[in-house]
């Protein structure tokens, strides 16, 4: 059975005519100890995914199954809220200041876990010991740690009621260089003991190489390519797919960028063009794509795109069928 | 005689630590040179210090930097008269670089005008053909557009325009991507290597991404805790690194399981500490770590700052080597 | 921007609404009975009720307030207890008086006051910027009161300076002809440099009470957000430019810093409209402070009410134009309407 | 360890705490002085009463005399002695400070609090009323609640705190709203927590610091307007002996030459003000 199943999900904030799509019909699967994804550049929906995905927002419209139940109608349930956790980007602000950091894990297994279950303080030192911290941390505040330090806790705190889903919201964003690569190696240690889920939000596309079992890339609110990781890499479909790639510079001298692979940026959500929403900016535009909007569609087994450029039969049988 | 020439650089809030120690540089005319280092290192601090722009709490304890032989910097002095011309500098965060309430066209006009004697209409339109040079479309309407009401990838390019106002012939970019899409960080980098290209200045690229190094620069300076760790071009840097730290930043680029046996504690640098800065955090310390590590040079482009690997000091450092 | 002005306007409107609510329950809800303080504690059962129906006390609240409302439409804010006039005519009267000690006040801190917080700013922790600091701490801890009693004993009783703080002229003098009301300009209006003079003699005092009181805001307000401006990304690139200090000083820091200190100015009223009671009281001042200080020693709470009113209302009023004011300077909001985030 | 020993270490502990403390001082020297100065005030107010006489003992056999060695503030026009009563209003001046700047600070975070994080209606509705209290002058809303209210310390106490709770209101408000879009609060509500135990567990000890920042600098704002108000015949009544009160009492005799009556009352005043500006000065970035 799949761990998650995201059907249909839209999510706009603001309504009338400052409304803002954010989140444009995005279906997603996510199995038992995978790790999926998310990528994108700025505004493309992926943050407003994750926290749809995790309860903190409500969507528009769609549904967010978490093994078979409904996330979004069992949110006061416990026992399905604590299923999903999530780690967030900024270390420094995901801690409230205030709490010690033995406080900060311990939160979680205290409200969510039913009362009594074994001994929180253990638990606490326990969940510090995975992360690689020792007891003598529980005292400290958050001031008094390293970014590094701070994200282990928050990773400590997403994991002691051992949720079966946990978001990643670029959780090495804003980490040194050398830091990062721990904190990935530490990820993937707890994933392959734990079984846990990954929904991977990130824009670092070296970390998702490292991390992600597949690869979905979002733009403007859709997911216009999906596949596993290293198809994904090796053999992208979507020009936009494409583009990404090739912007994204390669920590090799004798491997540099020659050309700028796309001009432009990304538009505002706001005033989004008829038909596919990457048209202005696509070198492979096409009359069709002012007029319809591509449909997620399998280009090869495991491998779907979102594009009427990609050969793919089904692309075209998609705009015989009308609009959609 | 170099472009720029960086001697002995140090610095520290007054009354306290050294932040910065003993800082070598050089920049040859038409040369990209990445500066890289993780938060904390000092390479903002290095480029603040050369521009006269260091906060008033930080003092320059020692050193001297030229720009074609014409001292910008001297310990002791707050601020040492630039020539115009000589040497500017853009920055991370390009919309809160441009001034909220002045147009963007006068912004660009105001440099021609204060530092190149234009008159106002010049400078108006000399700042429209700036902008278009660095690939506005529709310069004329972006000339009058306030900062508020451009994109972050414009806005960049308009302080990028400044910069060229100015004809600098050293230019420091200090992380001017960081925020801005991959898309678009590739069109900044594709327009800093023309005006590289076309104008010859020289290009200090401080950055913490060693991927946009590998892009860009022609060599590169590694930072750490304000100690100049190693220079080297960037194919030798990234291929025969030296210094234990360099050694350990690219070995972590690396998936895990390819990553060799260098390994470092992960810890904050004591500035306080007279040795070598990266000693607590080293594989192969030794005694000699105690005292501050000398560059020392294995070929004329590259200068490492360990004693690793220095003749004298083999016996002492052989029961720790393993690379 | 038509959205603003629509929005502010009823925002504006219910507060305007929610003063005379507001001061109209207070005066009445609140305990002690109004036709008491009315009639003076020694009237009799007789008199209370004689004052209950002159007043209209004894109709249901709702019908005092509508009709309370329905003058104040009409211009009309009630009856003065003691003098038996028109609280709106007798504070209408009075009004030039206090905005020519206000006036000049507000005017005197800003010209002070700008200039030494910039100057503080631009050199931060310097010794100006030490006498600044402490001279916004002292000021701003200053009792007008006495320091308005220390300024007569000194200026007046001691040295004779100026004339006695007992009204805006001295008693051999008539007021210039009326033509805004403000003594000072009404002389100079119609010619009359020496009665100028001698108005301006009078007013000194009181407007350098005034002043201290208002300078200090002022100071703090400029320094503190021409420290922030100097200190912005955007100061920092103009300096990596070339730009000399002193253009930036001025374009980048002032024009910027200027926009808080727009806002600032309402506070620096809201100062004014508060300390003039006392500033009015101490030097006999014959303007709508003073009324207030009156109305209260002699229980004329009708009076208050109006005077309470009217200072609500300027302040409201004077804070909707100084908000559009500040929409139309900043570019941010009033170009390409809503700004990013 | 030798009891010789122990005192060896014992002073050089006492020295370093001494040293710490001596650069506390030299890096914060006027909210240093304004610490003094409230120190002084506390002492005065807790001790002072002890010993100096009855300040409502009028001697008119004395009336008006200028200070002296024995008199050391003089004596008002009904001979009463200036500086017992100075002294005895110190209690007074400062708790009525302090308890105006705690109300309004206390009422002010919780409703601030709660507007900012909960927002909707009850933001609105709270925002609408601030702006009503906001439209009239602090000093003006006070007077007329003690007109209204009556005279009494109590009221003048509640009267000018309500006119300062809306500063409170509105600077924790923005405090919240800036919190509530930090992480910690999403991981707060991931943890379980309904939504009022983010807002009291979490927004809130995290939205304090400006108001207790401010709070330093309403406590000598409130002496000032209560001691203004006293001046005015309003709120605290003569015979007590109030500082405010006394100026205004000494005011006619003050303007004829007995210059003590309401010279050294005042002078305690704006030095009680300035102790609480000084520290809030500081409190608020001093230099920044």
């Amino acid at each position: 059975m799949t761990l998650l199943s995201v059907r249909g999900l839209y999510k706009t904030y603001g309504s009338g005519a400052s409304s803002l799509p954010a989140v444009r019909g995005v279906d997603l699967e996510l199995g038992r100890g995978e790790t999926l994804a998310l990528v994108g550049e700025s505004g493309c929906g992926k943050s407003s995914t994750a926290r749809v995905v995790v309860g903190l927002a409500r969507p528009t419209s769609g549904s967010v199954l978490l093994n078979g139940e409904n996330l979004h109608e069992r949110l006061h349930d416990r026992t399905v809220r604590r299923q999903a956790q999530m780690v967030f980007q900024h270390p420094d602000q995901s801690l409230n200041p205030h709490f010690t950091v033995g406080r900060t894990i311990a939160e979680p297994a205290r409200l969510l876990d039913d009362g009594g279950k074994g001994d929180v303080e253990a638990r606490v030192v326990e969940a510090l010991r995975t992360v690689g911290l020792g007891p003598e941390y529980l005292k400290r505040r958050s001031r008094e740690l390293s970014g590094g330090q701070q994200q282990r806790v928050a990773i400590a705190r997403a994991l002691i009621c051992d949720p079966e889903l946990v978001v990643l919201d670029e959780p090495t964003a804003s980490l040194d260089q050398s830091v990062r690569s721990r904190v990935v190696a530490l990820l993937r240690q707890l994933q392959s003991e734990r079984q846990v889920g990954y929904l991977f939000i990130s824009h670092d596309l070296t970390t998702v190489r490292r991390l992600a079992d597949r690869v979905a890339v979002m733009y403007l609110g859709r997911i216009v390519e999906i596949a596993p990781t290293e198809e994904l890499f090796e053999d992208p479909q979507h020009p936009y797919t494409k583009a990404l790639l090739a912007a994204a510079p390669i920590a090799d001298p004798r491997r540099r960028n020659k050309v700028v692979p796309l001009a432009g940026e990304t538009p505002s959500p706001a005033r989004l063009p008829v038909g596919c929403a990457f048209q202005d900016r696509c070198p492979l535009v096409h009359d069709v794509c002012r007029t319809h909007q591509p449909l997620l569609e399998p280009s090869s087994r495991l491998h779907d795109v979102e594009c009427f450029a990609v050969p793919t039969p089904a692309a075209l049988a998609g705009v015989q069928s009308g609009e959609r | 005689m170099s472009l720029l020439d960086v001697r002995g650089l140090s610095l520290g809030i007054a009354g306290r630590e050294e932040l910065l120690r003993d800082v070598n540089l050089t920049l040859e005319a038409g040369e990209v040179m990445g500066i890289v280092g993780e938060s904390g290192s000092g390479k903002t601090m290095t480029a603040l210090a050369l521009l006269g722009l260091l906060p008033p709490s930080m003092e320059i304890r020692s050193g001297t930097a030229t720009v074609e032989g014409r001292t910008v910097l001297e310990a002791g002095a707050r601020r040492v008269h630039r020539a115009s011309g000589d040497m500017t500098m853009i920055f991370q965060n390009p919309r809160g670089a441009l001034n909220p309430t002045m147009r963007v066209g006068a912004q660009v006009g105001r440099v021609l005008r204060v530092v190149r004697g234009k008159t106002r209409a010049e400078a108006a339109a000399e700042a429209v053909a700036l902008l278009r040079r660095v690939g506005i479309s529709g310069a004329e309407r972006v000339a009058k557009a306030y900062p508020h009401q451009l994109s972050g990838g414009m806005c960049q390019r308009v302080v990028i325009a400044m910069a060229l106002a100015y004809r600098p012939r050293v230019l420091i970019a200090d992380e001017p991507t960081t925020g801005l899409d991959v898309t678009v960080q590739a069109q900044i980098f594709e327009l800093l290597r023309e005006l590289v290209d076309e104008t010859g200045c020289g290009v200090l690229f401080i950055t913490h991404d060693l991927a946009a190094v590998a892009d860009m620069c022609d060599r590169v300076s590694v930072l750490y805790g304000g100690q100049l760790m190693e220079t080297a071009t960037t194919v030798e840097m990234f291929e025969q690194p030296k210094h234990p730290y360099t050694q350990f930043l690219l070995e972590s680029l690396k998936p895990e399981d390819q990553q060799g046996e260098v390994q470092a504690a992960d810890a904050g640098v004591d500035f306080s500490l007279p040795g070598c800065r990266f000693a607590h955090r080293c594989p192969h310390v030794f005694d000699r770590c105690a005292a501050f590590p000398p560059l020392v040079e294995t070929n004329d482009k590259h200068l490492y700052s360990c004693f690793l690997g220095q003749e004298k000091s083999l016996d002492a450092a052989q029961c720790s080597r393993s690379v | 921007m038509t959205r603003f002005l629509a929005r502010r306007l009823v925002t504006t409107a219910l507060t305007l609404l929610g003063i005379v609510v507001v001061v109209f329950f207070v005066v009445r809800v609140l305990p002690g009975d109004a036709a008491v303080l009315r009639a003076g504690p020694y009237a009799d059962a007789e008199r209370l009720a004689q004052v209950r129906a002159d007043y209209g006390l004894d109709k249901p609240l709702y019908e005092q307030f509508l009709s309370y409302m329905g003058g104040i439409f009409h211009g009309d804010l009630g009856t003065s207890t003691v003098s038996g006039g028109s609280v709106a005519s007798e504070l209408f009267s009075r009004l030039p008086a206090s905005l020519e000690i206000g006036l000049y006040a507000v005017l005197l801190a800003c010209l002070i006051g700008i200039p030494m917080g910039v100057l503080a700013a631009a050199h931060r922790g310097g010794w100006l910027d030490r006498i600044v600091r402490l001279g916004v701490i002292a000021a701003s801890s200053m009792a007008m009161f006495w320091l308005g009693l220390l300024l007569i004993y000194f200026f007046f009783y001691r040295l004779g300076w100026f004339p006695a703080p007992i009204a805006r002229l001295p008693a051999d003098v008539g007021p210039p002809r009326h033509v805004t009301g403000l003594y000072t300009l009404d002389a100079l209006l119609t010619g009359q440099a020496g009665l100028a003079w001698t108005v301006a003699r009078s007013l000194m005092l009181p407007v350098l009470t005034l002043t201290v009181a208002l300078v200090a805001p002022v100071m703090k307000i400029v320094r503190q957000s021409m420290i922030e401006t100097l200190g912005s990304d955007y100061v920092r690139t103009a300096r990596a430019m070339g730009v000399p200090e002193r253009h930036i000083l001025m374009r980048d820091g002032l024009r910027n810093a200027l926009l808080p200190v727009v806002t600032a100015i309402g506070i620096v009223f809201g100062y004014m409209l508060g300390g003039n009671i006392i500033v009015e009281t101490l030097f006999a001042w014959p303007g709508i402070g003073r009324y207030a200080y009156q109305s209260i020693q002699n229980n004329d709470l009708e009076a208050l009410q109006g005077f309470v009113i009217l200072v609500g209302v300027m302040y409201v009023l004077l804070n909707v134009v100084i908000d559009i004011c500040y929409r139309l300077i900043d570019p941010r909001i009033s170009v390409g309407g809503k700004a990013r985030s | 360890m030798s009891a010789e020993a122990a005192a060896v270490t014992g002073t050089t502990a006492s020295r370093t705490n001494l040293r710490s403390l001596w650069g506390v001082v030299r890096e914060h020297p006027m909210a240093t002085v304004g610490v003094l100065l409230l120190v002084l005030f506390a002492l005065a107010a807790l001790l002072g009463p002890l010993f100096v006489g009855d300040p409502l003992k009028t001697n008119p056999a004395h009336a008006l005399e200028a200070p002296s060695g024995h008199r050391l503030f003089g004596t008002d026009r009904y001979g009463r002695d200036v500086f017992t009563r100075a002294v005895v209003a110190a209690r007074l001046d400062l708790v009525v400070g302090i308890v105006i700047a705690g109300l309004a600070t206390a009422v002010g975070s919780l409703i601030g609090v709660a507007a900012g994080y909960f927002g909707g209606a009850f933001d609105e509705i709270v925002m609408r009323v601030t702006d009503i209290v906001l439209a009239f002058p602090g000093f003006v809303l006070a007077l007329i609640l003690v007109a209204v209210l009556g005279d009494s310390v109590p009221n003048v106490v509640v009267a000018v705190a309500i006119a300062y709770t809306p500063y409170f209101i509105r600077l924790t408000r923005a405090r919240a709203l800036a919190e509530r879009e930090r992480e910690y609060v999403d991981a707060a509500a991931l943890a379980g927590n309904r939504r009022w135990q983010i807002a009291y567990r979490h927004v809130l000890p995290n939205s304090l610091s400006p108001a207790f920042t401010q709070a330093a600098l309403v406590a000598g704002w409130a002496v000032l307007d209560v001691a203004g108000l006293a001046f005015l015949g309003i709120g605290i009544q003569p015979p007590r002996a109030e500082w405010g009160v006394m100026v205004a009492e000494g005011a006619n005799d003050f303007l004829t030459g007995a210059w003590w009556t309401a010279l050294f009352p005042g002078a305690l005043i704006v030095l009680l003000a300035m102790g609480f500006q000084l520290i809030g000065d500081d409190l608020q970035g001093g230099e920044k």
